[in-house]
């Protein structure tokens, strides 16, 4: 039997290039604005680690062909709640277990409503993300400080270091992968993702594996949470809102199909993530107004899509 | 589907609108507050018609075609702060203000198409990248001050019920005629359901593709224009900022299916548009907070959600009980 | 190898978009500017301000971060700008001020305060810090006393039944607070005997007050009455509905607005004859609302007001700060225009406007921002804010 | 038909084809899965189009720019799969693409007019319970195969061009198809014929083509149709050893490791049955008996309102206990419901076998390799590497993977829901083969199939269902066609 030939094998390495070029255009574009290229490294990471955690953990929710738009609404309740519970009790253990915990909850709630009831995942997420943005307003409210929910940027400062974000991050990814590639969660995850109907007809428990991923995408989540306050201790009903939709555009952009299926990788999320931190820092060297900035992101998000997609051109239209 | 006699199909597809006005009656009661209390009750309840029927059409025609759009607000926001600002230089009055928003819309529906069906990127995303775009676009052509209006009286007299119902009702008729009764409606109706084979038949997929951008954003350009009108004003957004209209159109797009069972699919959405609007008129007359509305939106939405994709076993236990009843 | 001609392409594409950035690598200021909100009009004014007049006058450059909505935006923001080089960071957002400032310092780049000012439990704890230039602005006080005179105005015109729009109050945002505190103190106090919100009848209990419910509710205040009351920024079907209902409100004679009037409550307010007043910019939008009675009332922050802070930030730059006796930095209070006529209005937008004449020019601009220039130069230089102060200025 | 040639990527589907086809004649076309036979005939009805080489219909330049245009000149098809859209009604599929022509003065489509044609359409070929006006959704398949037959003839074709649509429809629908394409002949126009069973193409077809790796092999004609010659055309070489299983006597152990009681709910009406070990039991009936709901209730997948499943001893009520159970379902819908297309061949075998491959509960790409290896081998799956897309392979191929996840998982019960379907000849065999080796092992086999000679030919008993009930049980040597179809009928 013969080996996948190099041509076989590159688009899962497309958008590893894409993230090569971006880096390349980082250094020139720095190069030109005479920029601080090394603290841009710090940078991205601390700019991207948080999406990247969320966005790993989605990877299950998508590879199984759903959609999660609740993600950020979900982050920024489990990083208020954490917040509270540090500022009740002025344990960083306690934050951090509040901040999974609280996701853990939610992803239990999302996925069981939508197992339970039959409801499509999407659909249920939608109306999460509006009860969870409903709910920080009134948890800022029940906290009586003014606009925001703090916790001392002093007490959470000797966390707010790279090695300990990355070591973070990394350990959730080899934990997400070694269920992804080592455990049959992933194999079945990605069949379900592939063809539902098969899928249950090969005895996979489609159901068991919904909540699965809601639960392992919500520890992502409340990693992230957790990161979040570490990052920036002072937290508002806006924390967190833009992720839901970073964790889409990362796990496009890092080359993987959002319908799902065979195609998914782990890694798309992080490449993803990073590719957008690089895709930021240009966008703020070259120093374009908001609107015009905003069009070159969009044309050459669409572009790296694009290109990493490769070239699956069938004669009917892409649904 | 079962032959019902025409009345039983229309008491079942006015059920849903007749339940919620009733409920919401018997709250206002309660709360001693009347719900239509005024002009500008009606008012109100009118253009949420006219909003909720024409945003829910626009995300249901490509939906339908598996065709996830995002760039729904953003499309309506470029091409009211587009047709604003000509009406501004211009001094034009509504109608042909109105009929610049809905060209330019179509327009930036039909450049979205394009790049869906030349790219070929799933749709989802296209539309995130557009959405991205135009509100790149809307914010660079205004330099990010969107567009003032509040002194044109003749535009912003274009807020009258008349106006609303006329917008609605032509639109409706509109839809329906170009979707149950033409030839790109007969080919998108194919095309929704047997993609492969109309394809292969010979019907030409990309143009029907591009005609559905166009006619989901002339509709976005009728939501942007009424919401330039009333206000006489145009807010810029970035970052997203937009896409939260798309949401409003998920419950009426559910209810519509379920009434299009009983009578065309498209006059069920507006019923369906019908019912939100009477929502957001109790949530206006009961001066409900906005983090209540949310939950009670998602809950609402989550709800039907679950009669719906239960709805055989929920049924067969109702009728289990009857039976043994009986 | 298809997708690797594309890559190349890709490349190739990026490379030719890098070489249409003019090479801007000749040594000039760089100052970051931290904003929340991108697209209000005083936001828009302010931007040209800098960009358009400052930038072109000085040979500085500024670079605006994107539209920040929380404190984890701030301090990536703050990121980018180290990486640009920036010299100094000018914040008009304030989701966590103390961050924004140790982060600076901690890089060793300038930091001053646009709008508004630190508490003063902040301002003690960083007034001495090298990079900390200070802060000009609106205080809270200020804040409160511009709903307090607005609301005030058209009592003692003798009206007694008002509308009041919130704008962020339900999101807790201090600045609109206070304005909202502000007028209903002064329906309090001039709402004859025993006149009292929800039983606050002080200042400091009305605010509490506010920040207890996260609204407002409409009440009758002494001999006043708040008919309605609407906040938040939905942008629905149900928000528009109740901006249109208080406007429709019997007999409603005002209607108060923290910010945003014309824009939201504009369309409804036309031909209604009820008076709307705001807190808004001298924009050209504006001045028509004005000129056609849509808008009765607006203070506005000058276009222009952010001047003396930039000129505090040169100072910094090149080494030569402005401190107090003690070495403290800046804490400034400003105020705003309030425009009650179509002819003040129309006085002080030509001004405010003036891309080439703005209220404070270079020429003004360079007697502070020069060596040897005193804490209280400095401090009675930007006291005299009021419009006519800076006419007498320019002569 | 001169020169034609069709490759899709790398792989090359026709070469360098010419056929002839006459007025008045009814041609087989007969070959192996990816011989090209659909290829040619989607080129010439305007599905696709030849990379090289010339079409002449009645002596002209033949181009046709999609099936509408192909069927208005002359040359109509009814494909393989569906060809008809569930979400619009009958009458909107007979006219699909040319509602036009209803154009009332206004532009509008006229929905009167078109139902009215429509009526007329379905009348030429006897179709009378059919309303133009439904809902398409709400018929059968072989309705709605009908309708794709009248949408065609409607249009009075020169060359009809009948692609294995015979699977999908009953005997009487058969019948009515034979009927209309004899009345064709007997007009003077042509009929392009393809079909698996060689039985039918035999009595059909006036001279029969056979193709083979994209190139025309040979042709027969009536007089000179023999079995075995057409079959080693077909494949390339002998066909070695037995086509069914060789013994003629019924044979299974005591156990019985499959137990259905009572099933009842989605069209079946108190089924009872069980399978032996080393048994074959054969489930037969027209397309619409409820034989494939009872495929998928045995595995546990059917909404059923009443009735018990059980293997050796332990009842099971849906699919993940009865693949836990060593119960295993082959559907009918292999390309929709037995493998996931886009995934590779190693994920579609390995997937039911998880717990095999797992080492202390890890996955390990070597054992998984080794698993996927043995069945590619056991099976002689044709394919490059196991990590190639299912999608690109043929009928035959696929098949043998969805048998290989199953007998890797150690399924002791597998339910075969037409394992033979749009399988050629060559790998057909194999498969017998396989089955037969499977009984050997002591496995317990439920094969339901449309194909009487398959039956017959493989079973040890053979339930006759009709209206979701069981009519009547023969046993191995009792079997006779004539018997079995009164039954089903």
């Amino acid at each position: 039997m013969g080996k996948q030939t190099i041509r076989e094998r590159i688009p899962a390495f497309a958008s590893i290039l894409g993230l090569l070029v971006l880096i390349a255009a980082y250094y020139i574009v720095g190069a030109i604005r005479d920029a601080n290229v090394a603290y841009g490294l710090k940078a991205v990471v601390n700019q991207s680690v948080v999406v990247a955690l969320v966005a790993t953990g989605a990877v299950f929710i998508y590879t199984l062909g759903s959609f999660d738009i609740s993600l950020g609404a979900a982050t920024g309740v489990s990083a208020l709640l954490g917040a509270m519970a540090y500022n009740a009790t002025g344990s960083l253990a306690v934050m951090f277990l509040v901040c999974v915990g609280v996701a853990v909850a939610i992803g239990f709630i999302n996925s069981s409503l939508a197992s339970v009831f039959n409801l499509p995942i999407f659909v249920t997420t939608v109306a999460m993300m509006s009860v969870l943005s409903a709910f920080m307003l009134i948890l800022i409210g029940w906290n009586g400080a003014g606009d925001t929910i703090k916790v001392k940027a002093r007490d959470v400062r000797p966390l707010d270091n790279i090695p300990f974000k990355v070591a973070i991050l990394a350990a959730y990814i080899a934990l997400c992968w070694f269920v992804f590639t080592l455990l049959p969660t992933g194999r079945e995850a990605k069949f379900i993702g592939g063809n539902p109907v098969c899928a249950r007809l090969s005895g996979i428990n489609e159901k068991k594996l919904a909540v699965i991923a809601s639960l392992i995408s919500a520890v992502g989540i409340g990693l992230g949470a957790f990161l979040t306050i570490v990052y920036a201790p002072t937290l508002n009903k806006d924390t967190a809102s833009s992720i839901g939709m970073d964790v889409i555009i990362a796990i496009v952009f890092g080359g993987m199909p959002v319908s799902g299926g065979p195609r998914s990788r782990i890694l798309s999320a992080v490449v993803g993530a990073f590719s957008m931190g690089f895709l930021s820092q240009i966008m703020s060297m070259l120093n374009l107004g908001s609107g015009y900035g905003q069009m070159i992101k969009a044309a050459i998000f669409l572009l790296v899509v694009f290109i990493a997609l490769g070239s699956q051109r069938g004669k009917l239209l892409t649904r | 589907m079962k032959k019902r006699p025409l009345l039983k199909k229309l008491l079942l597809s006015l059920l849903i609108p007749c339940a919620v006005l009733l409920v919401l009656e018997a709250i206002a009661l309660g709360k001693g507050v009347r719900l239509f209390a005024n002009a500008d009750s009606w008012k109100l309840f009118f253009r949420a018609v006219a909003n909720v029927t024409l945003t829910t059409f626009a995300l249901s025609i490509n939906l339908d075609s598996g065709r996830f759009d995002f760039s729904l607000g953003a499309v309506s926001m470029l091409s009211a702060t587009v047709a604003g600002t000509l009406a501004q230089q211009w001094g034009i009055g509504p109608w042909p203000t109105l009929a610049i928003a809905v060209a330019v819309a179509a327009l930036l529906g039909l450049i979205h198409g394009g790049v869906y069906v030349l790219t070929r990127i799933p749709p989802i995303i296209v539309s995130l990248g557009m959405a991205l775009f135009y509100e790149g676009c809307a914010f660079a052509f205004t330099g990010g001050k969107g567009v003032s209006l509040v002194t044109r009286t003749d535009i912003i007299g274009f807020s009258t019920i008349g106006n609303y119902i006329l917008v609605t009702a032509v639109a409706v008729a509109l839809i329906v005629l170009l979707f149950d009764f033409t030839r790109f409606g007969a080919n998108y109706r194919a095309l929704v359901s047997g993609q492969k084979i109309a394809v292969e038949t010979g019907i030409h997929e990309v143009g029907n593709a591009l005609g559905c951008y166009a006619v989901s954003g002339a509709l976005m350009g009728v939501v942007g224009f009424i919401s330039l009108a009333n206000t006489g004003s145009q807010q810029m957004a970035l970052n997203f900022g937009s896409i939260g209209i798309m949401f409003t159109a998920f419950l009426p797009m559910f209810i519509g299916g379920w009434i299009g069972r009983y009578i065309n699919k498209r006059v069920g959405i507006m019923l369906g548009a019908v019912s939100m609007a009477l929502i957001s008129l109790a949530f206006a007359r009961f001066d409900t907070a906005s983090s209540v509305q949310s939950i009670v939106s998602a809950l609402l939405l989550v709800l039907f959600l679950i009669y719906l994709n239960n709805e055989f076993a929920i049924l067969s236990k109702f009728r289990g009980k009857k039976e043994a009843e009986s | 190898m298809k997708n690797l001609k594309r890559f190349l392409s890709l490349a190739l594409c990026l490379m030719l978009a890098l070489a249409c950035v003019p090479a801007m690598a000749d040594g000039h200021v760089k100052i970051g500017v931290l904003v929340s909100d991108a697209t209000s009009s005083e936001a828009l004014a302010f931007r040209a301000y800098y960009t358009e007049y400052i930038a072109k006058a000085y040979g500085v450059e500024f670079i605006y971060s994107d539209e920040l909505t929380d404190a984890a935006g701030e301090k990536s923001a703050i990121d980018n700008f180290i990486v640009n080089n920036c010299k100094a960071v000018i914040s008009f957002s304030s989701f966590d001020r103390p961050s924004q400032i140790d982060q600076c310092d901690a890089a060793g780049i300038y930091y001053a305060v646009a709008t508004g000012t630190l508490s003063d439990e902040q301002y003690n704890e960083y007034k001495d810090y090298e990079t900390y230039v200070g802060a000009i602005g609106p205080s809270n006080q200020i804040e409160f006393q511009a709903g307090y005179d607005m609301a005030a105005y058209y009592i003692d015109q003798g009206m007694t039944k008002f509308g009041m729009f919130g704008g962020a109050v339900p999101y807790y945002n201090d600045m609109h607070i206070y304005r909202a505190a502000g007028m209903l103190a002064a329906m309090v106090e001039k709402g004859g005997e025993g006149a009292n919100y929800k039983g606050a009848d002080n200042a400091g209990a009305i605010i509490g007050q506010i920040y207890a419910d996260g609204s407002i509710e409409p009440c009758t205040i002494g001999s006043l009455e708040l008919a309605a009351y609407v906040g938040g920024y939905d942008f629905n079907d149900a928000w528009f509905g109740k901006l249109a209902q208080m406007v429709g409100t019997e007999g409603i004679q005002a209607i108060l607005t923290v910010g945003s009037g014309v824009d939201v409550l504009g369309g409804f307010i036309s031909g209604s004859g009820v008076k709307l007043a705001t807190v808004d910019s001298f924009t050209p939008a504006m001045k028509e609302a004005m000129d056609n009675g849509i808008l009765d009332y607006m203070a506005g922050k000058f276009a222009a007001s952010i001047g003396p802070i930039f000129a505090a930030m040169l100072n910094a730059v090149n080494g030569q700060p402005i401190r107090d006796g003690e070495g403290n930095a800046l804490a400034l209070g400003q105020g705003y225009w309030v425009a009650t006529s179509a002819e003040q209005f129309a006085e002080y937008s030509a001004v405010d406007s003036s891309m080439t004449d703005p209220a404070y020019t270079k020429e003004i601009l360079d007697q502070y921002a020069a060596a040897g220039v005193s804490y209280d130069d400095f401090a009675e230089f930007v006291s005299k804010y009021s419009f006519d102060e800076i006419v007498a200025l320019k002569k | 038909m001169r020169g034609m040639d069709k490759s899709f990527g790398a792989t090359v589907a026709l070469r360098q084809v010419d056929l002839d086809v006459y007025p008045g004649e009814i041609r087989g076309l007969i070959g192996e899965n990816g011989s090209g036979k659909s290829t040619l005939t989607s080129i010439i009805a305007g599905i696709q189009k030849a990379d090289a080489g010339e079409i002449r219909f009645h002596g002209q330049p033949w181009q046709p720019a999609s099936m509408i245009d192909a069927l208005a000149h002359g040359i109509g098809m009814i494909v393989q799969e569906t060809g008809t859209i569930p979400g619009i009604t009958v009458a909107e599929n007979l006219f699909l693409g040319e509602s036009s022509r209803f154009r009332t003065p206004l532009g509008l489509v006229s929905r009167h007019a078109m139902e009215r044609e429509a009526r007329q359409a379905l009348d030429v070929i006897h179709a009378d319970h059919i309303q133009p006006g439904m809902p398409t959704a709400m018929l059968d398949l072989q309705e709605r195969k009908l309708v794709e037959v009248a949408k065609v003839m409607v249009k009075k074709p020169e060359i009809l061009v009948v692609d294995e649509t015979t699977t999908a429809l009953s005997q009487k629908g058969r019948e009515l198809l034979y009927r209309l394409m004899n009345s064709l002949k007997a007009e003077g126009k042509s009929v392009i014929f393809i079909s698996h069973d060689l039985d039918e193409i035999k009595q059909v077809c006036d001279t029969l083509t056979v193709l083979r790796d994209g190139r025309i092999i040979t042709h027969f004609t009536r007089e000179t149709y023999d079995d075995d010659a057409i079959k080693t055309s077909m494949i390339g070489r002998e066909m070695q050893g037995d086509y069914y299983r060789s013994d003629s006597e019924p044979s299974w152990r005591e156990d019985v490791l499959l137990r259905a009681e009572h099933l009842t709910g989605s069209g079946l009406r108190d089924i009872s049955l069980e399978v032996r070990a080393g048994e074959i039991l054969g489930v037969g009936g027209l397309s619409e008996c409820g034989m494939h709901t009872l495929g998928k209730a045995l595995f546990g997948s059917a909404q059923l309102t009443g009735g018990t499943v059980e293997t050796e001893g332990k009842a099971f009520s849906d699919p993940r206990q009865a693949t836990k159970l060593g119960v295993g379902y082959v559907s009918k819908e292999r390309d929709t419901e037995s493998l996931c297309q886009q995934a590779s061949i190693r994920d579609n075998i390995a997937i039911a076998g998880l717990k095999h491959i797992q080492h202390k509960r890890l996955i390990l790409k070597k054992r998984e390799t080794a698993y996927v290896q043995k069945q590619v081998d056991a099976l002689s799956i044709k394919c490059r590497h196991m990590e190639q897309p299912v999608s690109a392979m043929s009928g035959g191929n696929k098949q043998k993977v969805v048998f290989g996840k199953w007998l890797g998982a150690g399924s002791r019960v597998l339910i075969l829901d037409c394992p033979t379907r749009g399988v050629d000849i060559g790998v057909k065999q194999s498969m017998y083969q396989l089955i037969t080796q499977m009984k050997r092992e002591g496995k317990a086999i439920l094969i339901i199939s449309e194909e009487m000679a398959e039956l017959i030919g493989m079973c040890d008993r053979l339930l006759v269902m009709k209206d979701g009930v069981v009519q009547k049980e023969f046993l191995r040597g009792q079997m006779n066609e004539a018997d079995i179809i009164r039954y089903m009928i």
